[in-house]
C-alpha cells in the first residue's frame, strides 16, 4: 500500500538542474514520492505563493524524488526560482497511473509531459519495445534526452526528438511523425502527456486506429484529492479517476481538447 | 419487506437520506448525475455568489488528523452562470446553495433559476473564512430572518437556513430563520479553525484560518442537530463528519431528517453515498424499522 | 548551549512550558508531584467549588473517533478541602481552578488559601456542561469583569481566566476578563458535543451532552489562541488536543507563551510531558532559538 | 498487541449463572475480553444506571467473557437484574496484570474478588502449585468451586474454601487460613483480590515473611484510562498504574488499607 498524505510534508531543495533556459529539475529526498506510480502526481507548496499540481520526476538514486518545472505563470516562476536549501511543501502522491501493456509501445510527450513518461519509461515491462517522442519548439527546448536512454537503456527503445524549427531531430509536431510512425510500424499501445490540443490529436488518431491510448491530463486543482471539484472535466474528477484515462473515454468526452475550468469553475475554450 | 429509504424534510421529499454537502465537488451536471446515480438522495451545490468568485490562492485544502482544513474562498462560477448549466438538469434533485451579504442579492440569485428545477434553496449563513458573507451574515439575527423572508417571497421552492457555530449562539440564528419562513435547517457548517506548520512557523492555508470539517467535528455536529431539535420544531439535515452508516443514524437518533456527506467524499469516495444507504437498509431490517422517519430522534427517549 | 525551556506567562514563571490541564489526574499532591517531575511546568487543579461535588454518574468520559466526550459534572472535593491538602505542598507550581456562579463564591474560595502558595488561579469561564457555572458565567462578559476584578482584589496571586466556546463571542469574555484585571487567558475548554450509541440510541454520556476534547479539537484551540493574541495584547495559555511537541509548538507560533496537556495524558500516559519538553529542545537546537519566547506567535509574521 | 477499546460496545446477554443467592454471572460474546490479562478490567455500561468497572471473568468457551457480580448497591444490583437478551456496553480491556512467578503459589480472595484470580490460574504456568483460599461467609455464599478445580486439573492444586461460620469447609477467615499455611508451607508467591483490609493484612504477612506477593485494587473510577483521577491512590492512578500492585509499593502506600475516595474526591477511611 503506498503512503497517501494529505497535510504537506516540508521539504528542502538539494539540488537545482537547469534543463533549458525555462525549465529546471528540484531534486528533494523523500521516499514515498520517489516511487510513485507514473502518472501520479504531488501538490507541491511554494509557501506565501501557491500549491500546484506536479508530477514527480524520476531520479536515478533511491529515495530521491524531483519536480520538473516550466517557469509560466507567477506560481511556477516562483518554484523555478527557488535555491538550493530552500523549503517546499509536499502532499500526495495523488491519481491513477498508466496502464502498461506488452509490447511496442509509444510514449509522445511535449515539454514537462515528458515526466509521468520516463517514469513510465522506468515501470516497462521486460517484453516492452519502447518508442519515446518528445516534442519541442527548437533545440535549446530539448530535454530528457539523455536520462531517457539511461532508463530505457535495458530495452530495445528508440528516442526521437521533434523541434518545431527543426533544430534538432526531425521537423515538426510530435503529431505528425506520430502519424508517420503510424503509417509503418504496429503499436501496442500509446501513451501522451503535454499540451491538450496535442493530447487529443494524438487519441484521435489511436482510437482511429484501434489502438490502446491513455492519456494523462491537466486542470485547475485545489484539493487534490477528490473534495473540491475544481478539476472536474464531465463528470469524472480529473485528480482522482485520473489524471490518466483512456482513449475510449476520451473519445466521448464534450470537454476533453475543448473547454477547461477556470478558477471560479467557469468553463473557458482552449 | 425492504425498509423505505425515502425522507420527507418539511416538504422536500427525497428517494434517499443522504445528500452531496455543499462545496463539495459540486460544480457540474455531469458529476451531480454521477452522485445521486450513486446514491445520494440530493446534491447541493457549491455555494452560488452574485458574480463569479475565484476563491483564495491555495494551498485551499489540506488534511489535520481527523478532518480537513479549507478556505476555499467560496469560489463559484456565480448564480447566473450556473442557473444557465442547471436548465438542461432532468432528473437529479439539485439543492442551490446561496451566499450573500443582502437580500437584495439573494433575490437576484433566485430569479435567475426561473427556468430550472430547484428542489430547494440553502442558504449558506455560516461559511467561516469568508468576511461579510457566511457566518458574519448568520451572527446577525435580524439580517437573517430578512434574507429567508426575500428568499421565500421570491420563490415556491423549500428553503433550508445553514448554520454554524459563530460569534452569537447559533439557536438564535435558527430562530431567526425559523421566523422568516425557512422549511428546514442544515446544521452545521465547517468550525473556524487553523493549522500551522511547525517546520517553517507559517499557516498552512494561504487565507490563515479556514474551517474545520471531518470526522473531528462530528460530535459537535451531533450536539447541533440534537438541541435544534430539542428546542424548534423544525426538520433539521445533519452535516459534520458523516462518514458510515453509523454516522448517519447517530444524527437521525439525534434528530436529523436526512444528512449530507462532505469530506468523506475524500476519503471513501462517491461510493460512500451507497454504503451509507445499505448500512442503514442492513439497520431498518435487523431492528425492524420500515420507515427513517420512524428513528428521527430516538434519542430523545433517554 | 541548550535552550531555555522556561517561560514568562504575565506575571507567572514556569521552568518548563506545558502544564497539565485542569481536571486531569487533578486531585492529590502526590500526583502533582509526579507529574511535575516528569516534566510539567506546573499542574492546574481540578475546577473547585465551594461545596464538593459528586458529579454525574458514569459515564462520564468515554473515547470517540479523535478525542473524548466527557461530562464528568465538575466533581470536586470542595476548595476548602482542596486547601487544606495544599497547605503542605512544598515544591510544586499548583494553580488553583476555581468554578462558581457568583463573585462572592470566588472570594470565599480564594480566602480558604491564604495559607497555600498559590502560583495563579485560572478561573474555569468555560465549563460546557454544568449549568449556571462554567460556559453560563463566560457567556455573560458583565459577571466575568465582577469576577474576575473580585478574584483579584482578593489574592496577590496572578489570576487567568480560561476561555471556551459558547453562545456569545468568546473574544468578547476574553475582553470582560481583560477589563476586570486578569493576568493571562487560557484558550480553550472542551467543546460542548455528544455521541450516540448507535446499537442502542442512548446518548453515551449520563448528562448526554459533554464537552469534546483530545486532537479533534486542536485546530479550533490554535485558532482561538491566534486570534486572542492578534486582538488583544495578553498571554495566553493553549490548550484543546496537544498531544507531542509539533502541536505544542503549533500553539507557540499561533501566540501561546504555554501549553496545557488534558486528554494526551490518557493516550500517552505522564511520559507525554518529557517527551514534548525533549520534542522542543531538540527544535530549538536545530533552528538556533534560545528561549521560547523568541517562538512565541512567529505565525504571525505571514 | 491487545485491541483497546475506548468507546462502550454494546453486547447481549447471552446467559447468565445463578453462582450464589446474591452473586450472577453474566456471558457475553467478545473475542477482546475473552482474551484479557488476569488482573485486566473492563468498564460496563448498564445503559440509563451506571458505568462500572468489572473484572473479567473467564469462560470455558473461546470467544466469551463473562462478568461475575455481587448484588450491593443501584449499580450492581441493576446488573444483577438482567435478563438474557439485555444489553450492556463495554469498554476495556484496562490496568495491568499479575506477575506470574514460578513454583508455589497462593491466591487468596473473597467474594468476586476471586474473578481475577481464577483467570490468574488459567494462566498459571506448567511449573505452578496453585493453592486456592476462598473466604466467603457461610456456606451458601461459597461459588466457583467447581470451575477452580476444571481451570486448575492440570497442575498440582488444592482448593480451601473458608467459612466464616463454618458451614463449609475451614471455619474462619481466610487471612486466618492463609496464617496457619505459612507456618507449614513454603510460598514463592501471594496472589489476593478482595475486601481491602483483608488484602491489607495479607500483604503485611507476605511482607512480614519476605514472600513475593501482588493485590489487585478496587479504588472509584470513572474513565477507567488514567484521565479523571478519580482513582488516585498516593501517587498512582489504580486504573492505569494499577489495579496489581506489588507488596513493597503497598507496604509504603499511605492509604491502601485505610482510605479511599468518595465520588467527590474526598478520602474516606474504610
Ligand atoms: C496533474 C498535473 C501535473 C502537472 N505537472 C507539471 C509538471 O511536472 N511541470 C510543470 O511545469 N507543470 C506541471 N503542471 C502544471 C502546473 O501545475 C501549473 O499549472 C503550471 O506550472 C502553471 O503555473 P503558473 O504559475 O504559471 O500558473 P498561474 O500563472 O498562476 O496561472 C496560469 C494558469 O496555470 C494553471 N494553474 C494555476 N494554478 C493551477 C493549479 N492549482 N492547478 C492546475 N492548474 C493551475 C491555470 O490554467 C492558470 O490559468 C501540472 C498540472 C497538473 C494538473
Ligand atoms: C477494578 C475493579 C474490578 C471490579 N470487579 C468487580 C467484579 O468482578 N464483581 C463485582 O461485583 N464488583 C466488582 N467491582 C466493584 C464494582 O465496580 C462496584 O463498585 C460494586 O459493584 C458496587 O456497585 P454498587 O452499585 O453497589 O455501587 P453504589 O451503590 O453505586 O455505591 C456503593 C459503592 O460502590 C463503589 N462504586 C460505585 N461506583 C463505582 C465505580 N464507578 N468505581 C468503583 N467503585 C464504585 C463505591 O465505593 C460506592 O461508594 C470492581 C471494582 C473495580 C474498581
Ligand atoms: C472544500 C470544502 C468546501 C466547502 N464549501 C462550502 C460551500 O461552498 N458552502 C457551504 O455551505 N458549505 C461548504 N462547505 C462545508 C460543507 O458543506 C460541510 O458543511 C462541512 O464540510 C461539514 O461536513 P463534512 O464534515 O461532511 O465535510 C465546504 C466544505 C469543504 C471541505
Ligand atoms: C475528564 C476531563 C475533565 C475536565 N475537567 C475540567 C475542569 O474541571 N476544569 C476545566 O477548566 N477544564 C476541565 N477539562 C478541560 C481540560 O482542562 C481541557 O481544557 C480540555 O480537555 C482540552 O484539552 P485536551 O484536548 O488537551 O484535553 C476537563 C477535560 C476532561 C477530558
Ligand atoms: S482538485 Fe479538488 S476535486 Fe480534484
Ligand atoms: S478512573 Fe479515571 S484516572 Fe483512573
Amino acid at each position: 500500500m503506498q503512503n497517501v498524505s494529505k497535510t504537506p510534508s516540508i521539504r528542502t531543495i538539494e539540488q537545482v538542474i537547469d534543463e533549458t533556459p525555462t525549465v529546471r529539475t528540484f531534486v528533494i529526498s523523500d521516499n514515498d514520492l520517489a516511487n510513485v506510480l507514473p502518472g501520479q502526481f504531488a501538490m507541491v507548496w511554494i509557501p506565501g505563493v501557491n500549491e500546484i499540481p506536479m508530477s514527480i520526476m524520476v531520479m536515478p538514486e533511491n529515495g530521491k524524488a524531483a519536480f520538473t518545472v516550466r517557469k509560466r505563470g507567477v506560481s511556477s516562476s516562483a518554484l523555478y526560482d527557488l535555491k538550493v536549501g530552500q523549503q517546499i511543501g509536499v502532499r500526495g502522491p495523488y491519481g491513477n497511473s498508466f496502464d502498461i501493456k506488452d509490447g511496442k509501445i509509444a510514449l509522445v510527450g511535449g515539454g514537462t509531459g515528458l515526466v509521468p513518461l520516463l517514469r513510465l519509461a522506468k515501470f516497462a515491462k521486460p517484453n516492452n519495445e519502447v518508442v519515446l517522442l518528445m516534442g519541442s519548439k527548437s533545440k535549446d527546448e530539448v530535454f530528457f534526452e539523455q536520462q531517457a536512454n539511461q532508463i530505457l537503456k535495458n530495452h530495445k527503445h528508440q528516442i526521437i526528438s521533434c523541434t518545431e524549427d527543426g533544430t534538432y531531430g526531425e521537423k515538426g509536431f510530435v503529431t505528425d511523425v506520430l502519424g508517420k510512425l503510424l503509417e509503418t510500424s504496429k503499436f501496442d499501445a500509446i501513451y501522451t502527456c503535454g499540451p491538450e490540443i496535442m493530447m487529443h490529436k494524438i487519441v484521435q488518431m489511436a482510437n482511429s486506429k484501434g489502438i490502446f491510448v491513455q492519456a494523462s491530463l491537466e486542470r485547475m486543482m485545489k484539493c487534490g484529492i477528490g473534495i473540491c471539484g475544481s478539476c472536474c472535466m464531465d463528470d469524472v474528477m480529473v485528480c482522482h479517476d485520473g489524471t490518466v484515462f483512456d482513449g475510449g473515454f476520451l473519445a466521448n468526452s464534450k470537454e476533453f481538447g475543448h473547454t477547461h475550468r477556470a478558477k471560479s469553475g467557469i468553463l473557458e475554450n482552449y | 419487506m425492504t425498509p423505505d429509504l425515502s425522507v420527507s424534510i418539511g416538504p422536500i421529499s427525497l428517494g434517499r437520506p443522504t445528500m452531496l454537502a455543499s462545496g463539495i465537488l459540486g460544480i457540474s451536471l455531469e458529476v451531480f448525475g454521477r452522485i445521486y446515480r450513486n446514491g445520494a438522495g440530493a446534491v447541493v451545490s457549491k455555494s452560488l455568489s452574485k458574480e463569479p468568485w475565484e476563491g483564495y490562492p491555495n494551498p485551499t485544502i489540506i488534511g489535520v488528523k481527523n478532518g480537513y482544513l479549507n478556505a476555499v474562498g467560496l469560489s463559484n462560477p456565480g448564480a447566473p452562470y450556473f442557473a444557465k448549466m442547471m436548465e438542461s438538469n432532468r432528473d437529479v434533485p439539485i439543492i442551490v446553495s446561496l451566499v450573500g451579504s443582502i437580500e437584495d442579492e439573494f433575490e437576484f440569485m433566485v430569479k435567475q433559476f426561473e427556468n430550472c428545477n430547484v428542489t430547494a434553496y440553502e442558504l449558506n449563513l455560516s461559511c467561516p473564512h469568508v468576511e461579510k458573507v457566511g457566518l458574519e451574515v448568520g451572527d446577525d439575527p435580524k439580517l437573517v430572518t430578512k434574507i429567508v423572508s426575500r428568499v421565500k417571497s421570491s420563490t415556491r421552492a423549500p428553503v433550508i437556513g445553514k448554520v454554524g457555530l459563530g460569534t452569537t449562539n447559533y439557536l438564535d440564528t435558527v430562530k431567526a430563520a425559523i421566523d422568516g419562513g425557512a422549511d428546514a435547517i442544515t446544521a452545521i457548517n465547517t468550525i473556524r479553525a487553523m493549522g500551522i506548520d511547525v517546520e517553517t512557523q507559517r499557516p498552512f492555508l494561504s487565507h490563515k484560518i479556514g474551517g474545520l470539517s471531518g470526522s473531528a467535528i462530528k460530535p459537535v455536529a451531533v450536539r447541533c442537530v440534537y438541541e435544534i431539535t430539542s428546542k424548534y420544531n423544525i426538520p433539521v439535515i445533519g452535516c459534520g463528519g458523516v462518514s458510515s452508516w453509523e454516522d448517519a443514524l447517530e444524527f437521525i437518533f439525534a434528530g436529523a431528517s436526512a444528512v449530507q456527506v462532505g469530506s468523506a467524499v475524500g476519503d471513501r469516495w462517491i461510493e460512500v453515498f451507497s454504503e451509507i444507504n445499505e448500512g442503514i437498509t442492513n439497520y431498518m431490517n435487523k431492528k425492524g424499522f420500515s420507515k427513517i422517519s420512524e428513528m428521527v430522534g430516538l434519542a430523545k427517549r433517554f
